[in-house]
């Protein structure tokens, strides 16, 4: 049964340094290079490399499509939240300042921006695993006169 | 030279990324060259994959001649390598992208908003619009792959069940 | 003195790295067949890449660089020959099948006429 | 210094390049863009030292991390003709 013990065995040690790298985009996207959307990418690919290794219905148990749905929406919803709650403040859309004390303009784009970032990288994540889902859970229609 | 199989042109494709993402390097584009690093080299091989389990294998040949599209071709690239003539030379200062807001940006950044990666502060504070509109886009993008693949697949079931009685 | 020897150490690296990695390459443009190029992957794979990090972890010194430096070359080690691998296991997989489109074994004889 | 290994990096991708085109098989092809990946690798973090931006290596350790998944894909799809089966059940 074991015929790729070595790509299950090295698959198992790499998923978690992928997670791990995709934090590190995430927050340090302040400070060097990345952010929300390249850090969603990254963690969407631990997933898909333990789909591919251990099979879609593998990856269903792990985070079932219902969940994938609702992270989708849910970082849209914290980006859209954040500007509704900077109206709500009497402030523009989106304006940061909203979610500081006046006078600290600064921490509220720090907040702000971490939040909008955390949202991107949710749905992106989210959805690139969602797309991985639809397509790989279909069974191909390939005939073998095709191949 | 015309490869006919989809698997090599995936392949290709995939070498392409590694090739941009190493043109955006020496361009010194930290963040695209991260984008395109982390989109190129494990999702688009993948996705693209996946979109050929429904397909064949090999591009069905042309029915028509290529004369008219390479003719298409020849013209728009000579026309846009004319209008390279007038573009000022790759980093020189007074470009207009240079004159217009990137000054303002790199000024207004370090006490407006304190980050010292000004592509972040562009994107999530400056362009919190845009960005918004982005995640949307892919938030839709997910949603319509999700409609249209579990649609077609529920139908197809019903066929098979169909055929099965009859 | 450190430096001048810190700085022969990356020289040697570098100079032993890019022997490998042309060799390598040069191993896959020149060798018939598959299994033969296969050997020409390894050496850029392992040799090339690793000592061409570690002239570059000699030109850096002790610095964070370094630690990114070395992880690029734990995860090049785990990854590089575990693709190799995958490879290689596919294309015995295929080619002992009797309807496999890819029969390695005419390749030597047509290619090493051509080459 | 650098640039002579750059120059090194530079030869062995053009010539992993044209094995990558010219096939024959398709193994040949994966195991020539797995080889081109590695190369990625060393050419961005050289460049990143000879432009002094050391930045550039999350870049490189990213790909060191996921490129090898792309390789994984193309090998899984080829063989089960589709990526979703687990690879537990398909016996030799």
């Amino acid at each position: 049964m074991e015929h790729h013990f070595i790509l299950r065995v090295i698959s198992k040690m790499l998923i978690p340094p992928i997670m791990l790298y995709a934090l590190y985009v995430q927050f340090h996207g302040d400070f060097g290079p990345g952010g929300g959307f390249q850090a969603g990418v990254i963690f969407a690919v631990a997933f898909i490399l333990y789909a591919i290794v251990f099979g879609v219905e593998t990856l269903t148990l792990v985070c079932p499509p219902a969940v994938l749905r609702a992270g989708m929406a849910l970082g849209v919803l914290l980006y859209a939240g954040t500007g509704v709650y900077s109206l709500l403040r009497g402030y523009n859309y989106l304006d940061y300042a909203a979610l500081a004390e006046p006078g600290h303009a600064e921490h509220g784009q720090h907040l702000g921006i971490l939040l909008v970032e955390g949202g991107v990288g949710l749905t992106v994540a989210s959805a690139m695993i969602a797309i991985f889902v639809a397509f790989a859970s279909r069974s191909p229609d390939i005939k073998d006169t095709d191949w | 030279m015309v490869l006919r199989d989809l698997f090599a042109a995936v392949m290709l494709s995939g070498v392409f990324s590694l090739l941009s993402a190493g043109l955006f390097v020496a361009l010194d584009a930290v963040d695209v060259a991260f984008t395109e690093a982390a989109v190129g080299a494990g999702i688009s091989t993948v996705l693209m994959l996946g979109t050929m389990a429904f397909t064949s294998r090999t591009e069905k040949p042309p029915q028509h001649s290529r004369a008219l599209p390479i003719l298409v071709v020849v013209v728009t690239g000579a026309a846009l390598i004319y209008g390279t003539a007038d573009l000022p030379p790759f980093g020189s200062p007074d470009t207009p992208v240079q004159l217009h807001v990137a000054p303002e940006y790199i000024e207004r950044t370090p006490h407006e908003i304190g980050l010292p990666n000004i592509v972040t502060a562009v994107l999530a504070s400056y362009r919190g619009f845009d960005t918004l509109g982005e995640t949307t886009v892919i938030f839709t993008a997910g949603i319509a792959v999700i409609v249209l693949l579990h649609r077609s697949s529920g139908r197809r079931r019903k066929e098979d069940e169909d055929e099965e009685e009859a | 003195m450190m430096d001048l020897a810190l700085d022969i150490a990356s020289w040697v690296s570098f100079a032993l790295g890019a022997f490998f990695l042309i060799v390598g390459a040069v191993g896959m443009i020149r060798l018939p067949d598959f299994w033969s190029r296969l050997h020409g992957a390894g050496i850029i794979d392992t040799a090339g890449a690793e000592l061409i990090l570690l002239g570059m972890a000699f030109q850096a010194g002790l610095t964070q660089t370094t630690i990114k430096l070395a992880l690029i070359g734990l995860f090049l080690f785990l990854t590089s020959p575990t693709g190799t691998h995958a490879v290689a296991n596919a294309a015995h997989v295929a080619g002992l099948r009797p309807l496999g489109q890819i029969k390695d074994d005419e390749k030597p004889t047509t290619e090493g006429d051509a080459s | 210094m650098f640039v002579a290994a750059i120059t090194a990096v530079f030869i062995s991708m053009a010539l992993i390049l044209i094995r990558a085109m010219a096939g024959p098989t398709l193994y040949d092809r994966v195991l020539a863009v797995n080889a081109f990946g590695t190369v990625t690798v060393l050419m961005i973090g050289l460049i990143g030292f000879v432009t002094d931006r050391p930045d550039f290596l999350d870049i490189a350790l990213l790909y060191a991390l996921i490129n090898f998944v792309g390789t994984i894909a193309i090998l899984k799809f080829f063989r089960y003709r589709g990526l979703g089966r687990s690879t537990a059940d398909a016996s030799e």
